[in-house]
């Protein structure tokens, strides 16, 4: 089973258009939600007067900063964000009132009727220019704006910058971002007393339930999260967004459900990608190798820390980038400004990182004369290395993935590949090194009913990646019954057990072996149940295909329930890690295992309009063992061609902290004519077998590998996000004209 | 106000809504998404009069009389269209958000050009944005169901 | 909010009629592309639409002594696909077949297309510099206005409040003109243009250029042709250098726009670049 | 978003200067004006209709001067709010009178957000639409003072 390209479980839906997406969702007496937002990037909220929005025909209950309590904020770490704004707003579009009405006309007109004063308060939008001196304090308990700096501290970086022969200065930008699934934020929300029933595309529904209990002060069994298949998440839904605006919402509609979806324009003031500005101080010998590394991160977390608290100190792990240096120096910071909250877009935060890292290996090997592609060689990490954190390196392929990808892109393009008009050719490479989550859990349960039929329950969320089917194949595998005998449930937090998050491509590695666990547990019992029909001592038992086989004979799953009274059979299985990094030195064990991919680009570039065309990609991501190689190519693919949108073409414009292209027509996201002429992907697999998570490793190299080509191709360097034809053609007129 | 949809005809409340929103709201049929609201992204991809139409841009309005096909109207006594069933087999999905729109173009650029180029397969579904990245074995899809329609 | 009124007249003069009674209040209804967007937005909140799909014999596209007439009522895809328009001119229905995607195409209209004014639009930088007019209707006449003064502004137009777009005409091309239509996407592939340049040509026997007019949008706020660069080319053979000085001249006398699709400064390079490339390629052409 | 703009008029400095301050002559000339009226010598209250092919907007709001350096300099904000598109408009402004031959420039720097549904039509047609009420303000401007 594993190792078959079997389609996703629910094809049929998928195909059909009656999967049972959140957007679907109607309950009885279901009212409609709607969120009325700042205009202004900073004030101070003198009025929120709802009394004439509140006689609008339709209109059940409007919800203000007035309903709440003292434990209505949340976010990952610093609770700093309210349910709703209370006395103040800090970006525009953050949510001041809510409606909850019977229809969307009626709310529409009611959001109108609002009476909302500001006081208007000076705004910082740029990350570094909210921490000089002087700039407005967004939170008083962090008056600088650094609500967190984690830091990494191995080696002497004096003595080590000393022996190096040239030292490397970049300094690398992303801008803010959109994760634009097509499906976008949708939440619905019910009371029955004190209990709380939650319907959502989230990424992470135990999060949830834990962050919901908290701010409505009631135990997490009384918060019931269910999450139907997503229409993308990309991270995100990765965190808390609109769940507790319409669980409070809901509180006030005497028990009827309420449901907010939001629109396209509002997607991009709910999480965008951290605005990143990277420098990177790298000191090399001539000999080609690194003697020292210093970063220095500034994230823009937006108006809210939201889940920056965890992901800058990932940023800092995933900024060093999959080379031996002896001594490396890591600052992240965490920022805030008056912008929306950002949040993990795909690859989170080495999307930014990679960028950095894998630029400035290409300046260095330009300027001391090697092949780019053999100083990466010579410097990548192998099997038994030491990484910056201190922790020993196993099960490393880096080599493995770059020389893949650099081979698949074949021989270069016969002219015939060529689309017309001028322009010029070039080849470039990325790798890129990324941690998971360190401390986490997934659990699995399994039942067994005496027709045969296995259900799992598990709460990894099902969100095109095909996380299900992964799950039911690995069932099938470790359990020894056909596909076709499974069913998966979940996640619903009333039945189905713990997770941690469906995120960093955790789940196949560790909700994978939560239920391969769980199945073992369930084999245990099933030979022991059947040894003695079988006659055959539980240690000589295999099973397969749904029966559990001795040497001369076998017993149906569903007759050894049968032959021994039993109606089902329940097994759980539980895979955590507990792991971390010394918060002053960055020392210790940052991840179960590293994620590894690389990638390789040729472009045309286009000198007269700096327009880049990408004749051909390959990407490689280790996977340890595939579970689903077919499966496991679209990610792979998938990853490229979401990478192609930060890399050419995404850029939230904000003006006076207003978005000015919150739309997918001003805002683009590749289409299929963006994509690559020729693209290839492929998944390494290791004799250690472990299985890996694969959602994101193809995607972080795509941006640098593209700018690498096209320096490649033309001898210009681009270090700000996206690589636009415009600043290659500025670049371009600027080498000419020194 | 009466529309023809899948065949069959509705009665739907009067009133100035998309043909998105009355296909949703009022005749349940869910298969067509909103994705972005300003007619780029063809999640919501309608056939009227055998043409795809972006069903957020048109209003219900516009469209009596016509002939409206939507996803829940492509199977034909239980069984998968053709091009459904290439989606499958060729794994052209991943969240499948997008996959009816993709579908309905795919069903009248066959129809129009039933023996596409990969060229014109790129320019003809080009409207319709896949935000995972599927777009590779999208195109294999439309090539093996045009050997199949 | 009360509903808003349909209304489905079935020519040209009641549509226009019943502009003129609602006036602000109405707002003419035709693919319907670029009303609904407004609706949805809630950019508009007229009381009264009229929609033009009862007018029937407007979508049209029929040659003759005149020229080349197109209904406003005929779909964009229609006139990307017409035998009648691409034996005309395969400029033309190029140029229609490169607007935005598919579905709009299949739902726009051309009399829709150029009333909406869009300054980010294809047509209208290939029909100025094909000379096109376009025959309006008020309540009470008819009359025609050249392309090259029916633009004035983003999204607004010489049509009077009370009057509706009818017919696209576009005078005869002598047989050895030649059209180029050049639409550069600065972004996604399925993005709006950055810079649009429409192009013609006519030649003699040796190739001197008799006529050349070309119109740039999209980089600025409605097309725009120079008379002082497209004199340059009369009676002179178009060599590189020539269509260099042209293509010059336009990038430094149009004063583009910066919005997310490039700069003002990007804009001028593009226009000098697509001018030459359109102009090239009627050159070659011949 | 910055707006710049300037013109002049064949009419002396103070003259202009004079006219501007008047509040019933000012209502005249600035297009698209629907009221006006001083509250005190600082603040003024108005309501302006502004269209931009089919989409019309009426703003009210509030002119504040906070600074009047008669008959040179002017600074001052504006807010204002246009109720049916749920946008609004904040701005921090100066003007200037000099004399240049043949007459007095005006000329002004306005440093405008525009928020809610109207900000998404973006920088080109903010700008190109004040230009035009600009011109057409100079123009009606001229009309009476030249």
């Amino acid at each position: 089973m594993i190792g078959e390209s079997v389609p996703m479980l629910d094809s049929l839906a998928r195909v059909t258009g009656t999967l049972d997406y959140m957007i679907n969702l109607r309950l009885p007496n279901m009212l409609v939600g709607k969120i009325v937002r700042s205009q202004s990037p900073h004030a101070k909220l003198l009025k929120v007067d709802i009394t004439n929005a509140l006689q609008v025909p339709g209109v059940i209950a409007i919800l203000t900063g007035a309903d709440l309590g003292a434990n209505a904020f949340y976010g990952a770490g610093i609770k700093d964000q309210g349910v709703v704004a209370v006395d103040r707003v800090r970006y525009v579009g953050e949510p001041i009132a809510a409606i909850a009405a019977e229809s969307l006309d009626a709310a529409e007109e009611a959001e109108l009727l609002i009476d909302i004063e500001y006081d208007e308060l000076p705004a910082v939008f740029d990350a570094q220019a909210a921490i000089q001196a002087g700039a407005p304090t967004l939170h008083e308990k962090f008056p600088n704006n650094i609500f967190k700096h984690a830091k990494l501290r191995h080696g002497d970086l004096d003595v080590a910058f000393a022996e190096a022969d040239e030292i490397f200065e970049d300094t690398f930008t992303s801008p803010p971002a959109q994760q634009a699934s097509l499906e976008p934020h949708v939440s619905a929300a019910q009371w029955d007393g004190e209990r709380l029933t939650i319907w959502t595309a989230s990424q992470a529904p135990f999060m949830v339930r834990k962050t919901l209990s908290e701010i409505f002060g009631i135990a997490p069994e009384a918060v019931r999260v269910i999450v139907p298949p997503l229409g993308g998440g990309y991270g995100g839904k990765g965190h808390i967004r609109i769940e507790p605006l319409a669980a409070a919402m809901a509180r006030k509609t005497n028990g009827r459900p309420v449901k907010f979806a939001l629109s396209r324009a509002e997607e991009f003031v709910t999480v965008t990608k951290h605005a990143a500005s990277i420098t990177l101080k790298t000191g090399v010998k001539r000999d080609g190798t690194f003697t020292a590394r210093q970063v220095t991160l500034y994230w823009n977390g937006g108006a809210y820390a939201d889940a920056s608290p965890l992901l800058v100190p990932a940023g800092m792990v995933r900024s060093v980038g999959p080379y031996r240096i002896p001594a490396v120096h890591v600052d992240s910071y965490g920022i805030y400004t008056n912008l929306p909250p950002a949040g993990a877009y795909r690859g989170a935060m080495s999307s930014q990182t990679t960028w950095a890292y894998e630029s400035q290996m290409d300046i260095i090997a330009r300027k001391m004369g090697w092949d780019p592609l053999e100083f990466r060689m010579k410097n990548l990490f192998v099997s038994g290395d030491r990484f910056a954190t201190g922790e020993e390196l196993r099960d490393v392929h880096f080599v493995e993935c770059l020389e893949a990808s650099a081979k698949g892109l074949g021989a270069p393009s016969s002219p015939a590949l060529l689309p017309e008009g001028e322009g010029k050719r070039g080849r470039g490479y990325g790798v890129m090194m990324k941690s998971t989550v360190a401390t986490s859990k997934s659990q699995a349960r399994l039942k067994l009913t005496d027709d045969g039929m296995v259900t799992l329950f598990t709460s990894t969320v099902e969100m095109g990646q095909g996380g299900h089917t992964t799950m039911a194949q690995i069932t099938a595998e470790a359990l020894g019954v056909p596909l076709s005998a499974i069913k998966i449930i979940g996640p619903d937090t009333a039945i189905t057990p713990f997770d941690s998050t469906t995120s960093a491509s955790r789940s196949t590695s560790m909700m994978g072996n939560a239920v391969v666990a769980a199945c073992g547990s369930m084999r245990k019992k099933l030979f022991e149940l059947s040894a003695p029909l079988l006659e055959t001592p539980p240690d000589q038992l295999r099973t397969k295909n749904g029966f559990v086989v001795a040497n001369e004979t076998s017993i149906s799953f569903g007759d050894i329930l049968k032959r021994n009274n039993l109606n089902e059979l329940n097994e759980a299985g539980e895979y955590s890690t507990s792991l971390g990094l010394d918060p002053e030195t960055g020392q210790g064990v940052s991840t179960p295992h590293w994620h590894q991919g690389a990638g390789a680009a040729e472009v045309k570039v286009d000198t007269e309009t700096g327009r880049v065309t990408i004749l051909r990609y390959s990407a490689a991501s280790f996977a340890g063992r595939v579970v689903n190689p077919r499966m496991a190519q679209l990610q792979n693919d998938g990853n490229v061609i979401f990478g192609l949108g930060p890399a050419l073409m995404e850029e939230i414009v904000f003006d006076g902290g207003q978005p000015t292209n919150p739309n997918l027509a001003d805002y683009s996201i590749p289409s299929i004519r963006d994509i690559p002429v020729e693209l290839t992907s492929i998944c390494i697999e290791s004799d250690e077998g472990e299985m890996h998570g694969i959602g994101e490793m193809t995607l972080p190299p795509v941006a640098p590998a593209i700018a690498n080509a096209i320096e490649d191709a033309i001898g210009v360097r681009i270090k700000d996000l996206p690589i636009t034809a415009e600043k290659i053609l500025r670049a371009l007129r600027e080498k000419s004209q020194p | 106000m009466i529309l023809n949809v899948n065949g069959s005809r509705h009665e739907v409340q009067e009133g100035t809504r998309t043909l998105l929103e009355v296909l949703r709201d009022d005749l349940g049929l869910v298969g067509t998404k909103e994705g972005c609201g300003v007619g780029m992204c063809g999640a919501c991809t309608v056939l009227v009069d055998g043409r795809p139409i972006s069903g957020c841009l048109i209003l219900a309005e516009q469209v009596v009389g016509k002939e409206i096909l939507t996803v829940e109207g492509l199977e034909k006594n239980g069984q998968l269209h053709p091009i459904q069933q290439a989606f499958i087999d060729e794994r052209a999905f991943q969240c499948a958000y997008c996959t009816p729109g993709f579908i309905l173009s795919t069903a009248a650029l066959l129809n129009e050009n039933p023996n596409p180029s990969e060229d014109e397969i790129r320019e003809y579904l080009s409207g319709n944005l896949c935000r995972c990245g599927s777009y590779q074995n999208i195109l294999k899809a439309v090539l093996r169901a045009h050997q199949r329609v | 909010m009360n509903p808003i009124k349909f209304l489905e007249p079935t020519d040209f003069s009641e549509a226009s009629s019943l502009l003129d009674q609602y006036t602000d209040d109405a707002k003419i209804i035709a693919g319907g592309v670029s009303i609904t967007l407004m609706l949805q937005q809630k950019l508009i909140s007229p009381s009264v639409l009229i929609s033009l799909g009862r007018v029937s014999n407007y979508d049209f596209i029929r040659h003759d002594q005149d020229g080349l007439h197109i209904g406003a009522l005929t779909k964009l895809r229609d006139i990307e696909r017409s035998d009648i328009v691409k034996k005309f001119c395969p400029a033309l229905a190029h140029t229609f077949s490169v607007v935005g995607n598919v579905r709009v195409r299949n739902q726009a209209t051309i009399g829709g297309n150029l009333s909406a004014a869009d300054y980010a639009a294809d047509p209208p930088s290939m029909l100025a510099a094909l000379n096109a007019r376009v025959q309006v209707q008020g309540p009470e006449k008819k009359r025609e206005i050249s392309l090259g003064k029916f633009f004035l502004g983003f999204y607004t137009t010489a049509l009077e409040s009370n009057e509706i777009l009818t017919e696209v005409v576009i005078p005869n091309l002598s047989s050895s003109a030649r059209a180029a239509y050049h639409k550069y996407t600065s972004i996604s592939a399925e993005g709006r243009p950055c810079v649009a340049v429409g192009a013609v040509a006519d030649f003699d026997a040796d190739g001197k250029c008799l006529d050349l007019r070309i119109a740039v949008g999209a980089a600025v706020e409605t097309p725009q042709r120079l008379n002082s660069a497209e004199a340059m080319a009369r009676g002179q053979i178009l060599t590189d250098e020539l269509v260099a000085a042209i293509a010059e001249e336009y990038s430094l006398r149009l004063d583009p726009l910066t919005d997310v699709r490039g700069s003002a400064w990007y804009r001028k390079e593009m226009i000098r670049v697509f001018v030459k490339r359109a102009l090239q390629e009627v050159r070659n052409d011949r | 978003m910055q707006i710049n703009d300037s013109f002049v008029i064949n009419a002396p400095q103070d003259k202009v200067w004079e006219f501007l301050f008047d509040i019933s002559k000012l209502y005249q000339c600035v297009p698209g004006i629907e009221s006006a009226e001083a509250m005190d010598d600082k603040t003024y209250r108005g309501k302006l209709v502004i269209k931009v092919g089919p989409i019309r907007s009426e703003f009210g709001g509030t002119v504040t001067l906070t600074e009047v350096e008669a008959p040179n300099r002017i600074a001052g904000m504006l807010e204002g709010d246009d109720k049916s598109s749920a946008s609004s408009v904040k701005a921090t402004f100066t003007g200037t009178l000099t004399p240049v031959d043949g007459g007095t420039e005006a000329a002004f720097q306005v440093e405008a957000n525009l928020r809610g549904r109207l900000a998404q039509f973006g920088g080109p047609v903010i700008t190109a639409t004040a230009k035009k009420l600009t011109a057409e303000f100079a123009k009606n401007l001229r009309a009476q003072l030249e």
